[in-house]
């Protein structure tokens, strides 16, 4: 159970910076704090004790394998995960060429 | 861009196509060990980062670069489709049917039609992840300080 | 001539990676090995003939055990100065002048002194190597290049050169 | 196992701190490879050798683009001392991380203990898929056969985030 809280600990504090921070980069950084956090928790989920990686051995059929479908999920979000962070950082690098800066309240300042 | 020192450029001349290497391995053994299309594909691309961080290039050869590349990475997004539209066309009429003989589990040549899938869908990540990196490069090259 | 190298040496990863040696696994290593060199042979070293001489690879392992004993030695020396409870360090950065010619040949100094403990190649320019070092003996060029590259420089050549 | 989890996910915590409150945007970035390369050890703990293999290169891969990001900027966060906005805004930041953790501590009696788990689709995976797709891999098996239409739309949502960068950042700015 204690993996569990920790887990979402972590979520927190990606939470926490996203609130908090005003820094468009750390945003960022903590964006992709609870993204990593959720994956954790998908992993976690799909644990077996004494289970081994999802390969079969067509020799050995009778053991426990560990959940293939959590891993799967996981599989494709981490990809998606690195598009949207690709995309946020053009977002970021083309705002900072125009007002020069990375807080969000100058920015909103200097709109228009 | 401006390259590295010898020590970098030496080293990756020696290295970078042993990474590309063992990025296809991990692509056409993905159905029988660890890895797959998604590991391979960004394995490969990192590779291909690898010698255009160390060499530098000039800003034209990376336009004609990111043109090419653009059109890969479509080509390989429209054969993993068209993969699972022949699925539909032959044997039961489902998407992503397997129409392939499957063969025995754990040889190289088995599993129909996964290996194909594995293939494009990691041509279509490395050109994706390359891409954006040149496109981050590109743009720092177009607008000057 | 480099892509036909670079396509025999990714063949021969192949095979180690692999270790397989039924047809199917043969005919993708080979499809495998024509598409890297394709992509990777323009910028592959140059000199590829040199690996063709069966005595550098002597130098090599000879090379080899050199470092491996250097690289002891390093290590104790470090371990003295990091367990020593007055710490006796004295870091700095040294410009050391090498004899070798070859791009080649400088890497592979430079990769070794990097590997030894207690100095770090920085950056070479020209003829120059720039090392940061844990405890400057002294501060004559004369005296400090011997303790520094003088083990590696003489198989160095004789490998590459 | 639990333990060893635990304090890699601690370890994580900490980084993930570091990131957020440090002064250098670069060493919050590299701090925030903390985090990533402590997923590629839980995740190598928890038995997904496939996980590890794509995280450690989409982590690589995401670095070397955030320094690339903060390389040519000014670097340095500009701290000022928090207005009534920014106290109002912060405070209500934190009533909603109490409020969500309460909701959390309702809802972890559901969770079953690490280990023991069992989802009703895992059974059918593991006895079937071998046979049904002949590929001895499970996650291929499952990413590519069964759950197709998943990794179907995940190529078209990478081809039009790439659209979309392509887009941003070769669009000449207004004079």
């Amino acid at each position: 159970m204690i993996a569990y809280y920790m887990c979402f600990g972590l979520f927190f504090v990606g939470l926490y910076g996203v609130i908090t921070r005003r820094n468009l980069v750390k945003i960022a950084i903590s964006l992709s704090i609870m993204e990593i956090s959720t994956f954790l928790f998908f992993a976690l989920i799909g644990y077996i004790d004494n289970g081994v990686a999802p390969i079969v051995n067509p020799a050995d059929p009778d053991k426990i394998y560990v959940d293939p479908l959590p891993q799967t999920l996981v599989l494709t979000a981490i990809v998606i995960g690195l598009a949207t962070t690709a995309l946020l950082m053009a977002v970021i690098i083309r705002l900072y060429r125009k007002y020069k800066t990375f807080d969000i309240r100058e920015i909103n300042e200097l709109r228009g | 861009m401006k390259g590295m020192t010898i020590i970098v450029k030496k080293t990756a001349q020696l290295i970078a196509g042993m990474i590309f290497m063992y990025g296809i391995y991990v692509i056409v053994h993905g159905h029988l060990t660890p890895g797959g299309g998604f590991a391979g594909g960004v394995i490969m691309a990192g590779s291909l980062i690898l010698v255009i961080l160390s060499h530098g290039t000039d800003f034209f050869s990376l336009v004609k670069e990111e043109m090419g590349t653009t059109i890969v990475e479509s080509a390989a997004t429209i054969c993993v489709i068209l993969i699972a539209t022949a699925g539909f066309l032959f044997g039961t009429k489902v998407f992503f049917n397997n129409f392939l003989p499957k063969g025995n589990v754990g040889d190289l040549v088995s599993a129909g039609v996964l290996p194909l899938y594995n293939i494009f869908v990691g041509i279509e990540v490395a050109a994706s992840v390359f891409i954006i990196f040149l496109s981050l490069i590109i743009f720092k090259e177009e607008s000057p300080k | 001539m480099k892509y036909i190298t670079l396509f025999i040496l990714s063949f021969i990863f192949w095979l180690l990676l692999t270790f397989d040696f039924s047809v199917s696994n043969l005919i993708v290593g080979v499809v495998a090995s024509i598409i890297t060199a394709l992509f990777f042979g323009k910028f592959f070293i140059t000199n590829v003939y040199k690996l063709l001489q069966p005595r550098r690879y002597f130098w090599f392992i000879v090379y080899l055990f050199i470092f491996i004993w250097e690289c002891l030695k390093a290590n104790l020396d470090v371990a003295y100065r990091v367990l020593h409870p007055a710490m006796p360090i004295r870091p700095g950065i040294v410009k050391v002048k090498t004899t070798l010619k070859s791009d080649m040949a400088k890497m592979l100094l430079a990769n070794s002194i990097t590997m030894t403990p207690g100095t770090i190649s920085v950056d070479i320019i020209d003829d120059y190597l720039y090392i940061h070092w844990i405890y400057i003996r002294s501060e004559d060029p004369e005296v400090y290049t011997p303790i520094i590259i003088g083990a590696f420089e003489k198989y160095i050549k004789r490998i590459i050169e | 196992m639990e333990v060893a989890i635990s304090i890699i996910t601690g370890l994580m915590i900490l980084g993930a701190l570091f990131a957020i409150h440090a002064k250098d945007l670069l060493s919050a970035v590299i701090a925030c490879g903390i985090v990533g390369y402590g997923l590629v050890i839980c995740f190598l703990l928890l038995k997904a050798p496939d996980l590890a293999i794509v995280q450690i290169v989409v982590d690589t891969i995401t670095l070397i683009m955030m320094v690339a990001v903060v390389l040519d900027s000014s670097r340095e966060e500009s701290f000022s001392r928090l207005d009534t906005f920014g106290k109002i805004a912060a405070a209500t930041g934190l009533i909603i991380i109490v409020v969500l953790f309460y909701f959390f501590i309702i809802a972890s009696s559901n969770l079953d203990v690490l280990g023991k788990s069992s989802l009703r689709m895992a059974n059918a995976y593991i006895h079937g898929a071998a046979q049904k797709t002949g590929s001895a891999n499970l996650v291929t098996g499952v990413v590519f056969d069964f759950r197709g239409y998943d990794t179907m739309g995940e190529a078209v949502v990478l081809v039009t985030a790439v659209l979309g960068v392509l887009t941003i950042l070769r669009l000449k700015g207004k004079k």
